[in-house]
């Protein structure tokens, strides 16, 4: 039974990755959302900036979340550097 | 309680008075209004670019106004924050916050404006002499956030 | 630096946009507007009446601009209060500063609400169902302004 | 050489003594502004409120002052209960 998330990435982070958004089969093993950064950060190359990027910002369902936060069938991932609005 | 995402400018007074109307109960109004400066760290802005996260904003800005209403004893809220271009002079955020009392307001609507800055999901870049750059948060940002947290 | 007393209404947004005209150093504005509320530690209040000491009122209000303006890193302030006759949802003093980051304008803003509460020559009276009282001056209001000296 | 001073009496003050300011050349002796609020007091009746209102406030020349205060000809002398503004 597979798990499908959609991802999105924001400002500095989308731009480096140049894209904003894709679907994901969870890979087993994939259950948090620590665990989907680790595995996104394995594509190398321009990913590695997801582990590499200073106080990286994970939301689930759009909440701030952490490594540990779990991911469920249809979640929203989304992956941005710290914010600077105001 | 309000909060509005928009590309569109807004008139501080405009607003002020449309959160006042018709009530007799507020004796203390405390606004805060936002705009681009045409220097950021000694360097010039010729423009700014926000971007933000539609759905999770507004959820964000709303969680941080209920916090408030929970913390002080106000009236009513408004927050509005922009995206998109700006300009040198331009507005990008205002919050006012109404209440029987002074303290109470000020505390509110500071607040508001702290929570916004570390937990609001906005970015912004600067186009800048020499290109265009995205703004790093600020550690100072976390220390006023934080202090509410005692 | 601008200091008004005056027995007209104002208008905050239109006050707010003349301070800031003109320039893009500002990145903060944060302003405070003080009203008459109907009801007033459980009495009703049908109107009130603002005495003040005519020059001694504005050299107060200019002191504690300047207090202001010395202790912390501000570009612009505005102060009008009226006097003569209100009525409740009137508006009874604005105070705005500008600067280029929220926390010394919020600071400024606050500052200048608490001492103008216990430094300048105004005196309140109400017209309640029961008659005419003077408003007695609040020891809160001294510890609001009493925490400034820390 | 006489010394005068102009008085102002003000808010719930200024309705008790049913006045709102008088010239009065200053007595022997009497050179602060405690001695001033003494002075008047001394008038009896309504005049007591200077000493039997709490916190009572003294201005010289548009400046708060103190008991202390000391006075000079042509001086600006006013006295109020603690202001209620904003």
């Amino acid at each position: 039974m597979s798990m499908t998330v959609k991802i999105l990435y924001f400002a500095a982070l989308r731009e480096r990755l140049d894209r904003a958004e894709e679907r994901l089969d969870l890979p087993p093993g994939v259950a948090t959302a620590g665990a989907l950064r680790a595995h996104l950060a394995g594509r190398g190359g321009a990913w590695e900036a997801l582990t590499s990027v200073r106080n990286l910002r994970v939301a689930v369902n759009q909440r701030m979340g952490g490594a540990d936060t779990p991911l469920a069938d249809g979640d929203e991932v989304a992956f941005f550097p710290p914010v600077t609005g105001g | 309680m309000t909060v509005r995402v928009q590309r569109e400018n807004f008139d501080p007074g405009a607003e002020m008075d449309a959160l006042c109307a018709g009530r007799l109960d507020v004796g203390a109004c405390a606004s805060f209004v936002g705009l681009v400066r045409a220097a950021n760290d000694g360097r010039g802005v010729a423009a700014m670019t926000l971007e933000h996260y539609p759905g999770m904003t507004e959820a964000a800005l709303e969680d941080i106004v209920q916090q408030a209403g929970r913390r002080w004893n106000i009236l009513d809220t408004l927050v509005i924050h922009r995206y998109g271009e700006l300009r040198p002079g331009d507005r990008i955020v205002l919050v006012v916050v109404i209440g029987a009392h002074r303290g109470e307001a000020f505390a509110a609507c500071e607040f508001i404006m702290d929570y916004l800055k570390t937990q609001a999901p906005f970015w912004k870049k600067e186009s800048t002499p020499d290109g265009q750059r995205w703004v790093e948060a600020k550690t100072s940002d976390d220390d006023a956030a934080a202090r509410w947290r005692e």
